[in-house]
């Protein structure tokens, strides 16, 4: 292993030794503060290294791994977006009587894996990094043991994540049975298959299979039916992370190694594909429509998202990729700050995830209001914010390989999807029903990281949604050899 | 095969995490197998971390199954469906 | 060699089909047991007899012994078996089973349609294992320790007496872990596995 | 830099009333009043220092503005500034002045908010009417959306949820299907020339096949239709201009429907010019359609401002009908008329803001008599009904009369049975009219008439009809040149006959 | 002096402007100046005019004020500018003097109303339009004005607004004629779409080079043009209008339902007789209209009870008369008849204003024995009804119908039946008004004078008187002098008729067949309705159906007003919504299918796996 390559790891390192780090200190001293002050820095630190490592690239370290730019800008998504949920978790967990430390040790971890995801290029480390990131999901799930409800899902997400790995380990392999290969690649190979005969049989049920198992993941129709639980039960800075780091990662990989192009269009992946992402669309959006829970409705919008991301994806061309990145970017940045909202406004004990407690939000905190219906119709892709100009980069990837019955999707359902955004927005500007029942979150001052957080993010959703250039270069060149 | 109609069938968690198990083992057969077609080690590579992928899983699957049991004294997975709609 | 991989199969199909649908959870564990067994046999058949031998070890011994082990803590009473013979009606597992047919059918269908993917092989022991494990795949190794480890972390999290529910304990206290059952079970199953690495 | 600072001003002044309602509400209405007036006074500024200009060059532009925004995809913040935008732009500010006025005593909660979300409208108006960048237009068409959406959903009446969503669902699915064909006919000048833009003078020489185009002009077509509102996507309309606030119904009519018909004028013709004349039968019958419908829904209404929401429903049928008659005369009125209507159905709406102020209802059936009480404010209502049915005189009958007269060579079947809609317009105007003003006061009302500043507000309202009415020519020599850049692109064949 | 023609339009407009804005602060003493002082000057100005117009003619016989363009857009040019020749200088002349007479009548008249500058604005906004309709040189303004007298016919019909029937009758009003107007519109288009242009002279010009006699187009054109006039000038089949406008105030009814705006569908036909001289079809059915609705008016006029009503069906019967005229080609006779009518009729309104005025009353049933009280009304009575029952010699009545009815015989497009039907028309026209004259001012007493006359009033009733019994020497027969100066007038824009049916009826002849008519009318109405008769209302069928006007309302009621109300009930509600509604329907339920899908049971959710699983797999096999 020469020092380039040292280099190359060099994040990934920074980010597993600290949490290994982190669970000495916890051992030696148990100190919120601490763990979460160690546990940035490390995400700090290894923010740091993608530009102390960018030098060497690109570099294939082993056979496990592929770090070029593509995979440090996702790292580097995936590490904002983890240095950008912990200090919601702080907030979150100061509330909590519990062991608040392993939380973060957990969350590296599942950081890790996600990075893992976005870099790996072998069978074997695509699969160790799903299931280093399920793993840590799950204990995050349900971290906060007194919440049936967080059990619950944990339960839910524990069986569904190691039944759907089954089945996608059985797609690997088939795929490695057919090909005799645990090279990523195969799978782009596999996608101009047709199940015509002989081998390409095995690749492409192996392909369906892994389908499966990262549709999963990202919560496309049908295998989207956990997703509203689990976001639900999980305690508030694990749904952002859920929806954030571990979703990113998945695609991260998914997008890569699963690039549509003119050649493989016409396989048999292309068109189920196309299926999922108009199932996805649709359904996510139909079923958040009269949702009373915040966070189930954001789960089920980010189930359309998702869909919205696979019209991108299975636009390829020279667009898609990297307009997947950009909407993926966007996405995140937008919905940490949702939830980052959502967490503020929680109180000791209790989240702020019913419908009922946004009702006159605006008369009471204005600011708090102004951010969260920002961060809302930035998903619904209006102007001015992030989530437009996602949604314009992938109208127009879609557009320029024609796409037309996906685009079409995507527009109808944007219009459903905003039926639910406007009905939260309608609520928060709504006349306070009862001005008694939301005193204890009244006298609830911001705390500060969350309040620092959330004004970045939405300096962000403004600054994607306004100079995308910014961005846009640095993702073109991270995704031109892709495509 | 078999795993999945027990995990659709059983409703005790613990039958559910060995149909888990079941499958998990199924796909390792898998991949010991396609191994052994290329006359490769990688599909026993693969097996190995399959199978320290199904110990993390069983840990953390008993690790609910206790918490489980201990806030709703029984092991009905469906008694989990707090959360729906 | 064939032969023995084809007997070992059916026995493993028939196996698992008996874990399945015991009633009795420690019943299905043996079944379940005997069926990890066969799978080793087949192994074996398949050239593979490193893999064999963990999956003896660790499968049947340690990761089931863990099942038993909460089986036997949680005591299940007897009247648990009438309420599972009531979840066992047909219709429960009509579907379930049909459904499962049809992926079987389909896999079959994609299986059928392809050379067979069995032929007589060359054993790989376990130095070429080990080689292949410690070269190209160290990287996957320390994912597969870090992977344990968050399960560590996590079932320990998890398998804690709940504090905060209870409120005695208050969340500064650095509470020792306890060494219960559970932990022990934990250390057990992860042992084992870092053994095997 | 004078067009990116109509936007910015009204932007900033927006943000500033917010601010300065925490102090002072009346200090907050003041900002408001004065960043629009400011506006105002540099459009006239521009308009008196072009008023002479020759008409000989087509196609240059009063003022334009141009600055690269996102290279990549050649998105340049394109501003311009002609006649056309120039007219609407002076209505604009002029119906944003009466709005904010009419807010004056109605508005009592919430001022800063109010102010802003009202400014940030007029932003997005100003925007869509000098984006000369179609994906710049498209930022400003959603922009103009969301503030307008919370105008309606916070201070509106007793369905303004139902009203605002629906107002909101219809143009942004419309807005976005116009985003598609946008973006999809970027792609295709790209294809076809190699550059990726979205400028509008350079899109208009893209090259495309007659199904293409078809399907772009039918992307185009349906956001317009919608925001105009054309006749089967105009359900949201009386839903949202009957439960907005007063100053809201005045934007949303004086100046959003406008919106649309510049749209069809700006970017409709010129860029399709084929399926626009394909299509221009189709459309008229629409037109015609929408205008009889408009009026003959608005005389069974019994709700004021239901009942002004369906006349322009219907008005703007005459607009349609006027687009795409395809010739310069109903080209012109339809112009004429968008101006006229935006002043006449404003006050009508400004009107129905003053009577529900005072007496709590808009039920027409409540009303009645109200002359005896009321006679300067029944006086005005009596000349804004008659400027709505098209009274020679007043603004709307040139705009109306250009448009028939032109649409009458185009087809002369659908121009007599739009002629209709004038008499249908008779009974809706009346029965605003009669039914609120005169007959018996039996609820034996007593309220206190108009006060200075309403009176001011519709005075000035009224001199402009007046104006319009006898005098229309600045407002036609103003839009000629831009109007005839449409029309020939679209009608080439249409020689005027002499 | 003609450079001042801008000034007979301006100067009413700017006193309306001005009692509109601020008439409520201003006493009533200023308003009746203002009001009646801006007429004044109006008339005064016309007058100058008209003198330098007489003595200096200007070249072509018109003179054209241009004042500025209204609107020119794509080879349509509109301008405000006043066309004068002999025509319009008559009925500017008519126009502005009956006027001057009525308001200063009015200024009187309303002293006790509360809407005293509400009265004049109206009145003196409806003079202007009256003017700018007269003076228009295109049609656009002529139109423009056309519409501005609708509107002040409206506001004035419905003047007491308190009252709903008045407002009712004003809607009605304003509806009806909109009717006719909306087919003048088309008209328009049509004239401009063919000649290029709406400037009357040079439309007609054009038309007359252009179209061939008898031309679908100029038919339709000419159709077009009859429809607006039949709509304003309360024609069949859009005369059911008029006797409901009686509702307005008196000096209303005298000005625009008598003596002026519902004249203007007369004008509107001689201005554009080109047009019905290329359509000879529709001019002879201008003729038959005319002549029916001269009948059947007159028969209305017969049966009606209320003063006001059978004066209303007198005026339509009398326009009739006029119709019938232009029908036949006689211009000139049709103007004539105008102008006399425009006098007597509006003494007849004023007079019966008196009489409302002093018995509060106008049920001609309730009247009676008013002759010794009300002398001088009585006297405009008799002056204005035999005037209109056309006695003969001594009334300007006689003259202008004379004419009419020796041309409906002796005028190439003339025949027995309509001169026979001219003289049924001149007999019972002598019946009602008679029948009146007679039920007011005869019998016994039965209502008493609360109120008398002023000096106003009692100027303006013998200027009438005046005008009414010498108005019509400005035009004799031969047999009666001979002097058709103003057919002359005339005849530089209107063509004269020239005679071909001379046979053996001679206009001698027409003459003493008229004074029959008139006598036998006299003589029925003394019969039926003299003081020595018992003064019951009509009861049988004839009667009730003349008293409904013949049931007109009734049909149009069952027709059209019901149906639409109808529709605009039952559209009320939103159709277009139904899609719209239905869609969010589909999406809710959607919602909820899918939602019952999220049972929140782990098996079911693997089911769901599983299930998809299936899905994919089926379609990656099957699709190729």
């Amino acid at each position: 292993m020469s020092r380039s390559d040292f280099a190359a790891l060099l994040p990934l390192l920074i980010i597993s030794t600290t949490a290994v780090i982190l669970m000495i200190a916890i051992a030696i001293q148990r100190n919120h503060k601490t763990a979460a002050v160690i546990a940035l820095g490390g995400v700090g630190a290894g923010l740091g290294s993608l530009f102390f490592a960018a030098p060497v690239l690109p570099r294939q370290v082993t056979g496990l791994f592929i770090l070029d730019s593509y995979s440090f800008l996702y790292m580097a998504i995936l590490l904002c977006a983890a240095a950008l949920v912990l200090p919601f978790a702080y907030d979150y967990l100061k509330h909590r009587h519990e062991y608040r430390e392993e939380f973060y040790v957990l969350a590296l971890l599942a950081t890790t894996g996600a990075m893992v995801l976005a870099a790996s290029r072998n069978f074997a480390s695509f699969f160790l990094g799903l299931e280093l990131l399920s793993v840590a999901l799950y204990a995050l799930i349900a971290y906060v043991r007194s919440e049936s409800i967080s059990i619950e899902a944990g339960i839910k997400y524990l069986v569904l994540a190691a039944s759907s790995s089954s089945i996608l380990l059985f797609g690997l392999a088939l795929i490695y049975s057919a090909s005799g290969s645990m090279e990523l690649s195969q799978f782009t190979a596999a996608m101009t298959h047709t199940a015509s005969h002989g081998d390409s049989v095995f690749l492409v049920t192996g392909l369906m299979l892994v389908l499966v198992g990262i549709g999963f993941k990202l919560a496309f129709v049908p295998f989207h039916l956990w997703t509203p639980d689990v976001y639900e039960g999980a305690p508030l800075p694990v749904t952002a992370f859920i929806a954030t780091v571990s979703k990113g990662g998945v695609f991260a990989l998914f997008l890569r190694w699963f690039q549509v192009n003119s050649d493989n269009r016409a396989g048999a992946a292309g068109i189920v594909l196309s299926i999922l992402a108009v199932a996805s669309m649709l359904t996510g959006n139909l079923l958040a429509l009269r949702q009373n829970n915040v966070k189930r409705i954001l789960a089920y919008s980010s189930i359309a998202h998702m869909g919205y991301l696979l019209v991108a994806l299975l636009a390829g061309g020279a667009l898609g990729a990297s307009a997947a990145t950009y909407y993926l970017m966007a996405y995140v940045v937008t919905i940490l700050g949702a939830f980052g909202v959502m967490t503020v406004l929680s109180g000791p004990g209790w989240e702020a995830a019913s419908l009922d407690a946004y009702r006159g939000l605006f008369w009471r905190k204005p600011l708090v209001a102004a951010v969260f219906t920002t961060m809302l119709l930035s998903l619904a892709g209006i102007p001015l914010t992030a989530g437009f100009l996602g949604k314009f980069y992938v109208l127009t990837a879609g557009a320029a390989e024609s796409r037309w019955v996906l685009l079409f999707t995507l527009i109808v359902s944007t219009t459903i999807g905003l039926f639910y955004y406007l009905r939260i927005v309608v609520v928060m500007y709504a006349r306070p029903a009862d001005p008694g029942t939301m005193s204890e979150a009244n006298t609830l001052p911001l705390p500060l990281p969350a309040t620092i957080g959330l004004a970045a993010l939405t300096g962000l959703v403004f600054l994607l949604g306004v100079y995308p250039s910014l961005f846009w270069n640095a993702i073109v060149a991270a995704t031109r050899n892709l495509g | 095969m078999l795993g999945l109609a027990g995990l659709l069938t059983r409703r005790n968690l613990i039958f559910t995490l060995m149909c888990v198990e079941i499958m998990l083992n199924a796909s390792g057969l898998a991949f010991v197998a396609a191994g052994a077609r290329w006359a490769q080690p990688d599909g026993q590579v693969m097996f190995l971390f399959i199978l320290a992928m199904a110990a993390a899983e069983v840990a953390i699957g008993l690790a609910f199954v206790l918490l489980f049991h201990r806030t709703q004294l029984a092991l009905d997975v469906d008694a989990a469906s707090e959360m729906r709609g | 060699m064939t032969t023995l991989f084809y007997l070992a199969g059916i026995l493993a199909v028939v196996a698992t089909l008996f874990a399945v649908t015991r009633r009795h959870a420690v019943h299905a564990l043996l079944y379940l047991i005997v069926s990890l067994l066969a799978v080793a046999v087949d192994f074996f058949a398949l050239g593979a007899p490193f893999v064999a031998a963990l999956e003896v070890m660790i499968y049947a011994g340690a990761i089931m012994v863990l099942f038993v082990f909460v089986v036997m803590m949680l005591n299940l009473a007897e009247h648990a078996m009438e309420v599972e013979r009531a979840w066992l009606k047909p219709q429960s597992w009509l579907g379930p089973a049909l459904l499962a047919l049809i992926l079987l059918v389909e896999l079959a269908y994609g299986t059928a349609t392809s050379p067979s993917a069995l032929s007589p092989t060359n054993s790989i022991g376990p130095k070429q294992v080990g080689v292949a494990l410690f070269g190209s795949y160290w990287i996957g190794v320390e994912l597969a320790s870090l992977l344990l480890m968050a399960g560590l972390v996590g079932a320990f999290h998890l398998g804690r007496h709940a504090i905060a529910k209870e409120g005695e304990h208050h969340v500064t206290s650095t509470d020792a872990t306890r060494t219960d059952t559970r932990s022990d079970l934990v250390h057990a199953g992860s042992g084992g596995t870092s053994h095997a690495a | 830099m004078i067009l990116p600072s109509l936007v910015l001003i009204l932007i900033v002044g927006g943000i500033g009333s917010w601010i300065a309602a925490r102090r002072s509400e009346v200090f907050a209405r003041w900002i408001a009043l004065g960043s629009v007036l400011a506006d105002l006074s540099v459009c006239l500024g521009i308009w008196v220092g072009h008023l002479g200009r020759s008409q000989s060059t087509p196609k240059s532009w009063f003022v334009a503005f141009d600055l690269a925004w996102i290279p990549q995809f050649g998105i340049r913040i394109h501003l311009a500034i002609d006649g056309l935008s120039l007219a609407l732009l002076l209505l604009t500010y002029f119906l944003g002045i009466m709005a904010i006025l009419s807010s004056w005593t109605e508005i009592d909660e919430r001022v800063g908010f109010f102010h802003f979300n009202l400014l940030w409208v007029l932003a997005g108006i100003t925007g869509v009417f000098l984006a000369m960048d179609l994906f710049v237009f498209y930022l400003f068409w959603e922009l103009m959306l969301v503030p307008m959406y919370f105008l309606i959903g916070i201070w509106g009446h007793e369905r303004r949820i139902y009203a605002a969503t629906k107002f909101f669902l219809f143009t942004q699915l419309s807005g976005l299907l116009m985003l598609v064909a946008i973006i999809a006919l970027a792609v295709l000048h790209k294809q076809s020339t190699g550059i990726f833009t979205f400028d509008y003078e350079q899109l208009l020489e893209t090259a495309l096949t007659p199904r293409a185009a078809r399907l772009l002009m039918l992307g185009f077509l349906v956001a317009f239709a919608v925001k105009l509102p054309a006749f089967p996507f105009h359900t949201w309309l009386p839903d949202a201009h009957t439960e907005a606030p007063t100053a809201g119904s005045v934007v949303l009519a004086g100046l959003l429907l406008k919106t649309g018909a510049y749209g069809m004028i700006r970017f409709v013709l010129p860029l399709f010019p084929g399926p626009s004349h394909e299509l221009a039968p189709v459309l008229m019958t629409f037109g015609v359609i929408g205008i009889l419908y408009g009026a003959v829904l608005a005389v069974g209404q019994t709700d004021l401002k239901r009942l002004v929401a369906y006349t322009s429903v219907s008005h703007m049928g005459f607009v349609l009908l006027g687009v795409f008659a395809g010739n310069e005369t109903a080209l012109e009125g339809a112009v004429v008329q968008m101006v006229s209507h935006g002043i006449s159905t404003g006050a009508l709406f400004i009107l129905a803001g003053l009577l529900q102020e005072r007496m709590h209802t808009r039920e027409i059936s409540a009303m009645g008599g109200l002359w005896e009480t009321m006679p300067a404010l029944s006086g005005a209502g009596m000349v804004f009904a008659m400027a709505s049915l098209g009274l020679p005189g007043l603004g709307d009958f040139v705009g109306e009369f250009l448009v028939l007269l032109g649409a009458y060579r185009a087809n002369v079947p659908l121009t007599v049975v739009a002629t209709l809609g004038l008499l249908a317009a008779t009974l809706y105007g009346l029965r605003f009219a009669v039914n609120a003003f005169q007959g018996p006061n039996p609820h034996h009302w007593q309220l206190p008439d108009m006060r200075p500043r309403e009176w001011a507000m519709l005075g000035l309202m009224m001199a402009c009809l007046l104006w319009i009415g006898l005098y229309p020519q600045p407002v036609l020599n103003s839009v000629r040149q831009s109007l005839a850049v449409a029309q020939q692109s679209t009608f080439p064949q249409e020689v005027v006959r002499r | 002096m003609l450079q001042l023609l801008w000034l007979v339009v301006a100067v009413p407009f700017a006193s309306a402007a001005l009692l509109a804005l601020f008439g409520s602060r201003l006493s009533r003493r200023v308003v009746a100046i203002v009001g009646v002082g801006s007429i004044g000057l109006s008339a005064f100005v016309t007058l100058l005019i008209c003198a330098t117009f007489l003595t200096s003619v200007p070249p072509n016989h018109a003179y054209v004020q241009h004042l500025w363009t209204w609107m020119s857009s794509g080879g349509f040019q509109a301008e405000i500018a006043f066309y004068l020749d002999s025509v319009s200088l008559l009925m500017l002349l008519v126009v502005t003097f009956v006027s001057f007479l009525i308001h200063f009548y009015s200024a009187e008249y309303m002293q006790d109303d509360d809407g005293y500058a509400r009265f004049f604005a109206y009145m003196n906004l409806f003079v202007a339009s009256m003017i700018t309709l007269v003076l228009a040189k295109n049609m656009l303004l002529l139109y423009l004005g056309w519409e501005g007298v609708g509107l002040c016919s409206f506001l004035l019909i419905g003047f007491w607004y308190n009252e709903p029937q008045n407002v009712r009758a004003a809607s009605k009003a304003f509806i009806v004629t909109r009717f006719g107007d909306t087919a003048f519109a088309v008209g328009l288009f049509l004239l401009f779409t063919r000649l290029g242009t709406l400037d009357i002279q040079e439309a007609m010009h054009r038309a007359a080079v252009e179209w061939s006699p008898g031309s679908g187009i100029a038919v339709a054109a000419a159709a077009l043009l009859l429809a607006g006039a039949v709509g304003k000038s309360a024609q069949l089949p859009l005369q059911t209008w008029l006797p409901d406008a009686m509702a307005g105030p008196t000096p209303t009814s005298a000005l625009i339902h008598a003596a002026t705006m519902v004249t203007a569908g007369v004008y509107l036909i001689a201005r554009t007789h080109v047009l019905f001289t290329l359509a000879p079809h529709v001019q002879f059915l201008v003729a038959l209209i005319g002549m029916a609705t001269m009948l059947l008016a007159a028969f209305s006029a017969v049966a009606q009870r209320d003063l006001k009503r059978v004066l209303a069906y007198s005026t339509i019967s009398q326009i009739g008369y006029m119709f019938l005229a232009l029908g036949l080609g006689a211009w000139s006779a049709a103007m004539f008849h105008l102008m006399t009518h425009a006098f007597f009729k509006a003494l007849l309104f004023l007079a019966a204003g008196v009489v409302i005025h002093a018995v509060h009353e106008q049920d001609l049933y309730r009247m009676g024995g008013l002759r010794s009280e009300l002398r001088l009304a009585f006297w405009s009575f008799l002056i204005g009804g035999s005037a209109l029952a056309g006695l003969p010699l001594i009334t300007a009545g006689f003259f202008s119908k004379d004419l009419i009815l020796w041309q409906s015989w002796a005028g190439p497009n003339g025949n027995a039946w309509f001169w026979t039907a001219g003289m049924a028309g001149a007999m019972l026209t002598s019946l009602y008004t008679f029948r009146m004259i007679l039920l007011v001012f005869y019998g016994p007493t039965q209502a008493h004078v609360k109120a008398h006359s002023g000096f106003a009033v009692r100027v303006s009733l013998i200027v009438l008187c005046f005008l009414s019994l010498v108005g019509g020497y400005v035009d004799t027969p031969p047999h009666f002098g001979g002097v058709p100066a103003l057919s002359n007038f005339l005849n530089g824009v209107l063509p004269a008729l020239e005679e071909v049916h001379i046979g053996p009826i001679t206009e001698i002849i027409t003459a003493l067949c008229a004074s029959t008519a008139f006598a036998l009318g006299l003589g029925f109405a003394y019969l039926l309705f003299g003081p020595q008769r018992a003064r019951v209302p009509a009861t049988n069928f004839v009667e009730k159906l003349w008293l409904a006007g013949w049931g007109f309302d009734w049909l149009y009621d069952k027709l059209l007003v019901r149906p639409f109300q109808w529709l605009t009930r039952k559209s009320a509600r939103e159709l277009a919504d139904v899609p719209i509604n239905g869609l969010a329907l589909v999406t809710v339920f959607g919602y909820q299918t899918l939602r019952r899908m999220q049972t929140g049971r782990v098996r079911w959710y693997a089911t769901g796996l599983a299930m998809g699983t299936v899905v994919i797999l089926a379609i990656a096999f099957f699709v190729r």
